[in-house]
């Protein structure tokens, strides 16, 4: 059994690392700064996530304890990541404003950083 | 209970008070804060009159033993201080509520409570580290109190001041870091034993240490080349605020006297001397430049900032010595310089809200002239250092204290000339604003313009009493000084103090 | 390990002090910061240096555990200069509003309402 | 077995670390460098969970979920003040 | 009245849950400790969450969050595939627009959350009338089906939770 | 104490009491004003002349009374023959003064004032010539100068008073500075400041090596009050003083000071060379010269001054001859200058008062019109110029009789001749004085049309005369005064023998040729005074107004070259200073053995080290972009979070890494409303300059740490690590130190938190009602910026969020005693949570759901750990002492319950309310800003549409 977890945990670790390097790699990489976005979601998923499940693996198994701790660290980075990802693409999208050709929404409002939001009156009448 | 705490508790517990649940009654903060003022007072005499039993009594916080918990020490030294900062708290609120000022922004007295607080938990704590934390709590509060009701000049000094005293906290923390490190204790008492065991071919952590806490201490002091930042600072301060300041650089000397005699004395093997020796030159050259600030200077507030340097600088002349003689003659002028400086900035504050502005130039006289030249006389006489007001005995005290042929002469020469320059600075000081200002014309003030109100008693009373002190302190200099020589003997004979915090330490 | 504590706290005091020399006072804010960074890890190594051993007692045992002493030194520390820190930007603020530069500098001659245009 | 993968991860989060260092100070743009600040403190909780599972002790999970909030309150932080100059509003 | 006590259910047993996560301990003394919390936290926190979405079937909760793992797992190494060996020039990045037909700000919270969590893609933000949702693709040859994927695989599934 | 010791104090305190009283009286009119001002100088000449009788048998009475034991001041009084004179003068004429200035006095004049400066000055006078301690005698000249600078000043309106006052404040007192340390010296030397004592040891004083120095050090205090050369030139410029001043500071008493000081410091001083040549030559050259320049002095008073200068000269002269016989002239001359010099002031006052005119040019012929002044002055006059049957010829002749056997160097005739030229100087202006004023014809155009004043006027220069007359006439009434004085002087027993006629004496030939040598430059007036306008020389006043501006101009250039507000300077000379003295202090001492090894450096540590260093570079070289230093600067903390984390100290890494959120955050709310970039100001030879400055300081704490982790010491922390959890109920020893073993600076430390919380809270209240707020409302921050403010992703995700770090923040507190966590760091994580919430949901839709005000958590956090720290008061056991227990509750497992926790609350309280307060402070920069308030949690909520839809179909 424990040979199994630790082959387990190792495998983790493994790709944990991997992944965590290719994406750090591809923000050094990446052509510009919205594919370089891209990059992170690896570290956070399955360079992060192995790390954790590793680590709750091992605490099992090896330590004897069973730990959530990261579970709910895994849980916090799930909900925290699009939205931070969301706000550096804004971020982005405001600093170039103009040099960024993007496509047209297809409603009558346009992209939330350059279009204020309907009241709720306009939206009805549409 | 043991009434050691209550100077740091009393004010600790009641500015959240009136912080808080009085912040929109400006009556309740100033009933409060007085009556609290006053109360501390009340506590500090009583202090005072139990330190002079001569017996140096010791509270220990969280009734942990020293050195490991945090002890607060009364000797005669810090009550005294203590005493000193509830006098001088009670004519500053008292100013403070009867000219306004404490109205003009927000949370004047909770900041004042808090102020006192601080200064009083420097005076009592028997930590160095515990020194640090009450240098802090005073520090911001003097930054609120020194930027109270704002205004551009307000703040960007008050910019420089706190930018400067933050670079000074900092270094305040290296100086403990090496401190510990050198000694492995942060007990005033415990290191005073562990430095005097270390030989002085082991002594180099504990002289940096040693030297990076007075240059501390003396930007407090604001001793040469750190006294940059006072004129302009307490220039610009609130007068009040510029008043209770008057204690604040006392609190750099009392470490300065407290730390490095009772832990890095002279007579250490490991400092050799070395402490007097860069402090003594600081202080002359401090007095100079205080005596030739109050004489280049266009603006009374700056006159008053550079007399309080010229002060300091004479007060560490003494202090720089290192003996129980000249340290006699150093707390007298100390207790003198602090009630003199506040004078001084009351009565100025007195002048200039009926002048309108601080510039030293002839404008036409308002109301009460004689009274506020009366004052300003009183003050001036005060500060300068002239009898019959306490300032002359004191400095009498110091020139007759310095017996080392080496310094003797630097110091009287310092003394004497530094005197001279302010006498002379105050004069044509005090000519311009009362005496020359009777032959300005009066114009037909514009419509609609209401001249400043007279001066109400209470208004006067505070800087008044200061005056009135200054004269006590003058005609009871013999039973003062009584005290004060034992305060410094029993300063110097450190076994009393470091028997008292270590020795009867074992936790009940 | 102790050379690169050493050299950490050098870099940064050296980085703090150059910035606490600048003219501006937001540059002055950084370096205080930087400062501050500086003096934690100095007091912080003044009990000397130990890896791997937090100071939690499990036990009645004492042994090898980091000094408490300066941690508890520096959180305090911390603490107060994040309270100094905050007061510190709130007057520089308010001082720069009052005057349209944030110069830490005070020139007798300047006049703060035809300041310099980086009022925004 | 474990020790060296430990060690694997630690190195890999660890060169990741210093590529994040490079973007942030190359930029070109401030999302760049939000980007890769975020990114960097992923890769700090990464190497803190890993100290961890090196020393056998959950002490550092605390620092772990801690560095994970700020991280983000930080970085929303940067982006709101670049978006929106007020980070309150 | 346990209605008013605990308005958020699924909250607090969450909260419970969490507060078991955390000290990572169970026990009886702690379950009452987490209990408490779970009535105290929500009621403390609620004012700011005024009018919660209903999730309405918790079962499909669980489904989903599997294909999401299970597409992110596959997602990453085709991307670090990309990362490692595409040459910058040879990448063929699109933005692609996903219009919505959830109405719920936690669907369409979840929606943009799952498309930025699989690689490959991110949502750089909303329409100001949150009604479709801006997609960056890393490397599509077939924009068109990314958007259906989209639609199909999470779009769908979120419908049925939320709506 | 004697009783008449008793009486003496009541003397010289008398004068002082009475200085209350005209400020009293005035109201009750001018006459009882005067009266009532005049009863204590009376009643102290009254108690004095009751000691006459000792005095006058040779005795001395004497009291003492401890003052400053320590310093060796006393408050000790005694009179002689010497102060039994002085005394005697001081009070005579301050009646004399009292009576005249009721009536020269004008209407306008403060009256009260006058008379109140006048008994102040009295009685500083009365103290030097009483005290029997040279340091009491120090205060009371001291004294003397500041009430002489009220007087000089009185007529503040007029320029000439007010520079007069400056001038005679600062050559006085620099003057009586100096002497303090002459005194301190002499005081020194004795092993006494008792004046008794010090002249018994006369031998020893003048034996000694700092004798000299002494010497000089007193005498500069000596001359410059009274007036010697070179320091003279203020006493002319005190005549802007109101006459009675004049007559009585400076005929009688003040400028008598100096030579009173002379006098007694005589037997201890005097006979030795240096006495001689010092004292003799500036008396005699200031004799000479000042009358010279007297005779073409056309105000009166200025002529009387100069005529006084060369007096007080002739003064000094006699007592640096050091001869009995001539210090016995000397007291004599005090005397009948006295009587003349008084008489001629009040005289010139009068003439003043009536023609309103002083300048000689505008008078003569007022013979006729003033026959009573006439006859006052001239007599007076007479005296003055040494006329045989006045006073004033017995001391002329006593003078030039010493005169004529000094040999000075040894030349035997430059003595005499000086003297004799002094004596015919001196009765040139003496008679130019009668002639000019009240000879030749009587003019139509004086200023005002004069008469004899009413007899309040002139009853006191008439009596003055008298007195003139009666010791010229009758020399010997003098004798017993002039006796016990000069015993007094010399210590020996004097018997004088004062007459008119000595007998064909040189003298007397000298005495000839001065009169008629005056008679002749009288008559040769006019061309005499042409070439004397024409001659070059330097004027006093000018130079030493020269000297006075250009050393304040230099003070003033000094102080603002140095104090310039240039922050930047002073903090590198801080920071030089700092590392200077810091390498001073190190350089004398050594370093002990290094005694541990240094620990590896593993890879990991490497990286961190790597990126911390390039991290703190980066933020040096982008520190310009302010924005993006900022960035950076969150690496720097970051790394020196993981630090602490790897070396073991995780209490540390969560404190550091949540302050520093929130100060960035704090950061960025403030950078909104500066500048964004830092423009470039410094030139290269200051950014090298910062950089060495820099460097150094870096390599020396560098240094210094590296040193010191090198070594182990015995440390206190083992107490700690063996209590903590015996005696702090804690396993985590870093929080038992921070809530109990040093919980009174955690109490210190959030006082200080809520402090910053208040004073931003107070400061922005100030603001934004001043300047500054005008200035921000009209920011405009419209352009370019992002239209979603509250984006719908970030709402919810933070919804979900709040309760998750509430636990968390619950959790980090709870288990803070055993673990690493506790209030302040759970303090920070409930402030950041919340400030998720701000920042998703906006500041006013936020704030409207707090039901907690941020002022109140502070107050009750900090309320809450204190009164925690006072509950051991209940059981008589210090402030902060803890108490922890454990309960066991089945089927609950033990857990425990410790009074840390409540103080802990507190510091969660504090600094929840703290951050919470600070960032509620800058957030309303914004709405004052003008921005709009949101009333709707999130920017645009779909499901409104829907139920909008569904409502309408
Ligand atoms: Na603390
Ligand atoms: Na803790």
């Amino acid at each position: 059994m424990d040979q199994i977890a630790e082959i387990l945990v190792t495998f983790c670790l493994v790709i944990a690392g991997i992944f965590g390097l290719v994406g750090s790699f591809g923000l050094l990489k990446l052509r510009d700064t919205m594919q370089r976005l891209h990059a992170p979601t690896k570290a956070t998923t399955l360079g992060v996530g192995g790390v954790l499940v590793a680590s709750m693996i091992y605490f099992y198994f090896i330590e004897g304890s069973l730990s959530f701790h990261e579970l709910l660290i895994t849980l916090f980075l799930f909900l925290t990541a699009p939205v931070s990802a969301n706000f550096i693409a804004k971020t982005l999208l405001i600093e170039k404003k103009g040099k960024i050709a993007l496509p047209e929404t297809d409603g009558k409002k346009g992209w939330a950083t350059n279009d204020s939001p309907p009241n709720v009156a306009d939206s009805i009448q549409g | 209970m043991n009434w050691i705490i209550a100077p740091v508790l009393l004010p600790a517990l009641l500015a959240p008070l009136i912080g808080y649940v009085m912040r929109h009654d400006i009556t309740l903060a100033r009933i409060a804060s007085v009556a609290g003022t006053l109360l501390l007072a009340g506590i500090a005499t009583g202090l005072l009159i139990s330190a002079s039993s001569g017996e140096t009594e010791v509270y220990f916080l969280g009734d942990w033993a020293a050195p490991f918990g945090i002890v607060l020490v009364l000797d005669r030294l810090s009550a005294m201080m203590v005493f000193l900062t509830a006098v001088l708290a009670v004519l500053v609120v008292i100013h403070a509520v009867a000219t306004g000022w404490d109205n003009k922004g927000r949370h004047f007295h909770a900041l004042f409570q808090f102020q006192l607080m601080g200064i009083c938990g420097a005076f009592l704590t028997g930590d160095a580290f515990n020194l640090f934390v009450f240098f802090e709590v005073l520090l911001i509060a003097s930054y609120g109190l020194m930027i109270h009701s704002g205004g551009k000049e307000r703040l960007q000094a008050g910019l420089q001041y706190v930018v400067m005293n933050l670079a000074g906290s900092t270094l305040f923390l290296f100086a403990l870091g090496t401190l510990y490190a050198s000694v492995g204790t942060l007990n005033i008492a415990d290191l005073a034993v562990r430095v005097a065991e270390i030989p002085p071919e082991e002594a180099g952590l504990v002289r940096v240490a040693a030297m990076l806490l007075m240059v501390v201490f003396a930007i407090k002091a604001a001793l040469f080349p750190l006294q940059f930042w006072l004129p302009a600072s307490y220039a610009n301060a609130p007068a009040p605020v510029a008043a209770l300041f008057a204690i604040m650089t006392k609190v750099g000397a009392y470490a300065i006297i407290r730390i490095h005699t009772v832990v890095f004395g002279p007579d250490m093997p490991a400092l050799d001397g070395m402490i007097g020796d860069w402090l003594f030159p600081a202080a002359i050259v401090t007095i100079a430049l205080g005596g030739i600030g109050v004489l280049g200077a266009r603006r009374l507030m700056p006159l008053a900032g550079f007399s309080v340097v010229g002060s300091m600088g004479t007060l560490m002349v003494a202090v720089a010595v290192f003996t129980p003689e000249a340290t006699t003659a150093a707390l007298y002028y100390l207790v003198h310089s602090t009630l003199a400086a506040a004078a001084l900035f009351l009565v100025a504050d007195l002048v200039i809200t009926r002048r309108g502005t601080d510039n030293l130039q002839a404008m036409p006289v308002t109301v009460q002239n004689g009274l506020f030249s009366a004052l300003f006389f009183g003050a001036a006489i005060a500060v300068a250092g002239m009898p019959p007001l306490s300032g002359f005995l004191g400095k009498l005290l110091i020139l007759d204290t310095i017996r080392q042929p080496d310094l003797i002469v630097w110091a009287w020469v310092a003394v004497l000339t530094g005197s001279l320059l302010t006498i002379v600075g105050f004069a044509r000081a005090g000519s311009m604003l009362f005496w020359k200002s009777t032959a300005e014309p009066v114009p037909d003030l514009p419509e609609g313009t209401v001249p400043p109100p007279a001066a109400r008693a209470m208004e006067v009373m505070p800087a008044l009493t200061a005056l009135l002190l200054l004269g006590l302190l003058a005609v009871l200099a013999g039973p003062t000084t009584n005290y004060l020589e034992a305060t410094s003997v029993q300063l110097f004979e450190r076994s009393d103090y470091i028997g008292a915090v270590l020795g009867t330490g074992e936790e009940g | 390990m102790e050379i690169v504590i050493a050299s950490s706290i050098a870099t940064l005091t050296a980085g703090g002090v150059y910035l606490i020399l600048r003219l501006r006072a937001f540059a002055v804010i950084l370096g205080l910061a930087l400062l501050s960074y500086a003096v934690n890890l100095f007091i912080f190594s003044s009990g000397g240096l130990t890896v791997d051993e937090p100071p939690i007692l499990h036990g009645d045992g004492i042994a090898g555990y980091t000094d408490p002493l300066p941690q508890a030194l520096v959180l305090t520390a911390i603490v107060i200069s994040f309270g100094m820190t905050a007061v510190l930007v709130m007057v520089s603020l308010g001082a720069y509003l009052e005057r349209g530069n944030d110069k830490l500098d005070i020139h007798e001659d300047e006049d703060a309402l035809s300041g310099e245009p980086d009022a925004q | 077995m474990i020790a060296i993968a430990v060690a694997f991860a630690i190195a890999c989060f660890g060169l990741g670390l210093l590529m994040n260092l490079w973007r942030i100070v190359k930029g070109p743009n401030s999302a760049d460098r939000i980007l890769a600040l975020d990114t960097m403190v992923i890769n700090v909780i990464a190497l803190l969970v890993l100290y961890g599972i090196r020393n056998g002790t959950e002490m550092y999970f605390e620092a772990a979920m801690l560095v994970a909030m700020v991280g983000f309150v930080s970085t929303v932080a940067y982006c709101r003040f670049v978006l929106r100059g007020d980070i309150i509003e | 009245m346990l209605k008013r006590l605990i308005p958020h259910p699924l909250l607090s047993i969450s909260l419970v849950l969490v507060w078991l996560m955390l000290v990572n301990h169970y026990s009886l003394g702690n379950l009452i400790l987490g209990a408490i919390l779970g009535v105290l936290v929500p009621a403390l926190t609620g004012p700011y969450w005024p009018n919660q979405a209903r999730v309405r079937r918790p079962l499909k909760v669980i489904e989903y969050i599997l294909v999401v793992l299970w597409d992110i797992v596959v997602a990453n190494v085709q991307v670090a595939m990309i990362i490692l060996f595409k040459r910058n020039a040879d990448l063929k990045t699109c933005w692609v627009v996903v219009p919505m037909e959830l109405t719920s700000p936690e669907a369409i919270t979840v929606l943009a959350g799952t498309i930025t969590m699989t690689p490959g893609t991110v949502s750089a933000m909303l329409s100001a009338d949150a009604s479709e949702i801006l997609v960056h693709c890393l490397h599509t040859d077939d924009p068109e089906g990314t958007r259906d994927d989209i639609k199909n695989r999470y779009e769908r599934r979120l419908k049925e939770i939320f709506q | 104490m004697n009783d008449g010791g008793n009486l003496l104090l009541i003397i010289a305190l008398l004068p002082f009491i009475g200085a209350l009283i005209p400020g009293v009286m005035i109201r009750a009119g001018r006459n009882a004003c005067a009266t009532f001002a005049a009863v204590p100088p009376a009643l102290a000449l009254a108690i004095l002349l009751v000691h006459a009788p000792t005095v006058f048998s040779g005795g001395v009475v004497q009291t003492q009374i401890d003052w400053l034991p320590q310093l060796g001041l006393s408050a000790s009084f005694f009179l002689d023959g010497l102060g039994f004179l002085f005394a005697c003068m001081i009070l005579g004429v301050g009646l004399l003064i009292i009576l005249y200035a009721r009536f020269y006095l004008s209407g306008e004049d403060p009256m009260g004032q006058f008379y109140t400066y006048l008994l102040l000055f009295q009685g500083a006078m009365l103290g030097i010539v009483l005290s029997d301690n040279i340091l009491l005698l120090l205060i009371f000249w001291e004294l003397t100068s500041l009430s002489s600078f009220l007087l000089i000043g009185y007529w503040k309106h007029l320029p000439e008073g007010r520079q007069g006052a400056r001038m005679a404040l600062a050559v006085t007192g620099a003057g009586g500075l100096a002497m303090i340390g002459g005194m301190l010296i002499l005081g020194n030397i004795v092993g006494s400041y008792n004046l008794t004592d010090i002249l018994q040891q006369g031998e020893l004083i003048r034996s000694s090596d700092w004798y000299m120095p002494a010497l000089i050090l007193i005498l500069l205090g000596a001359f410059t009050k009274s007036a010697q050369f070179p320091f003279h030139f203020w006493l002319p410029h005190a005549m802007a003083a109101p006459t009675p001043v004049s007559a009585y500071l400076h005929s009688a008493t003040m400028v008598k000071a100096g030579i009173f000081l002379m006098a007694r410091m005589w037997p201890v001083l005097s006979g030795t060379e240096a006495w001689f040549y010092i004292v003799a030559s500036v008396g005699l050259f200031t004799m000479v010269m000042a009358a010279c320049i007297a005779i073409f002095r056309n105000d009166l008073k200025s002529l009387l001054a100069f005529s006084t200068v060369s007096h007080l000269g002739f003064l000094t002269f006699l007592l640096g001859l050091g001869t009995e016989a001539a210090a016995t002239a000397a007291v004599f001359h005090i005397i009948v200058h006295l009587t003349f010099k008084a008489a001629l002031f009040m005289s010139a006052g009068i003439i003043d008062h009536e023609a309103h005119t002083r300048d000689i040019r505008r008078l003569g012929g007022l013979r006729t019109l003033m026959p009573v002044t006439f006859v006052i002055a001239s007599l007076a006059a007479l005296s003055m110029a040494g006329i045989p049957l006045t006073n004033g010829f017995l001391t002329k002749e006593l003078m030039l009789e010493e005169a004529a056997h000094t040999v000075w160097a040894g030349n035997q005739y430059l003595v005499p001749i000086a003297a004799t030229l002094g004596a015919l100087l001196s009765a040139a202006y003496s008679f130019r004085f009668i002639a000019h004023v009240f000879f030749g014809p009587v003019r139509d155009d004086y200023p005002h049309k004069p008469h004899d004043p009413g007899f309040g006027m002139w009853a006191s220069p008439a009596l003055l005369v008298v007195l003139v007359m009666v010791i010229g006439l009758f020399p010997f009434v003098a004798e017993p005064i002039v006796d016990v004085a000069a015993s007094a002087v010399t210590g020996a027993s004097i018997h004088t023998h004062l007459a008119i006629w000595h007998g064909l004496t040189p003298a007397l030939y000298m005495s000839l040729t001065a009169v008629v040598g005056g008679l002749i430059v009288l008559a040769l007036y006019s061309p005499l005074s042409r070439g004397w306008a024409a001659l070059p020389r330097p004027e006093a006043k000018v130079i030493f107004d020269g000297l006075v501006e250009s050393i304040a101009a230099l003070a003033r250039r000094i102080t603002e070259g140095l104090h310039n507000g240039a922050m930047t300077r002073y903090l590198a000379i801080f920071v030089f200073a700092t590392v200077l003295l810091g390498f001073a202090a190190w350089q004398g001492g050594g370093m002990a053995q290094v005694n541990r090894p240094n620990l590896p450096i593993p890879p990991m540590a490497a990286v961190g080290w790597l990126l911390l260093i390039a991290g703190t570079l980066s933020v040096v070289l982008l520190h310009r972009q302010r924005f993006r230093a900022l960035v950076v600067i969150g690496i720097i903390g970051l790394m020196v979070s993981a630090a602490f984390v790897y070396l073991s100290a995780p209490d540390l890494a969560l404190t550091q890494i949540s302050v520093e959120t929130v100060t960035i955050m704090l950061l960025l709310l403030a950078l909104h409303y500066m500048p964004k970039d830092t423009p470039i100001e410094s030139g290269m030879f200051r950014r090298v300059r910062d950089g060495v400055i820099a460097i150094g300081a870096g390599a020396g704490v560098g240094l210094l740490s590296y040193a010191f982790m090198r070594r182990d010491i015995d440390t206190i922390s083992d107490y700690f690590l063996a209590n903590s959890y015996k005696g702090g109920g804690g396993h985590n020893v870093v929080n038992v130190v921070l809530v109990d073993f040093r919980g009174y600076d955690t109490y210190g430390e959030i006082i200080v938190l809520g402090i910053a919380g208040l004073i931003i809270f107070a400061l922005m209240e100030a603001l934004l009602s001043g300047p500054a707020g005008k200035r921000l409302r009209n920011m405009d921050f419209s352009d370019d910026l992002s239209r979603d403010r509250h984006p719908l992703m970030m709402v919810v995700s933070t919804r979900l969020m709040l309760p998750i770090a509430t636990m968390v923040g619950v959790y980090i507190f709870l288990r803070g005693h055993n673990e690493p966590g506790g209030g302040f760091v759970a303090g920070l994580v409930i402030a950041i949570a919340l400030l998720m919430q701000y920042m998703a949901s906006g500041f006013a839709w936020t704030q409207a759901r707090q039901r907690i005000e941020y002022h109140a958590m502070i107050g009750f956090g900090v309320v809450i750990a204190g009164l925690t720290g006072c509950a051991a008061f209940l059981w008589g056991l210090p402030f902060l002492t803890s108490t922890f227990g454990y309960v066991h509750w089945d089927p609950i497992e033990e857990f425990e319950l410790a009074s840390a926790m409540a103080f802990d609350l507190g510091v969660f309280l504090t600094v929840l309310g703290a951050v919470m307060l600070m960032l509620y402070s800058l957030s309303r920069i914004a709405r004052h800003a003008g921005e709009t308030v949101n009333t709707e949690p999130m920017d645009y909520d779909p499901s409104d549409r829907v139920r909008q839809t569904r409502e309408e179909s």
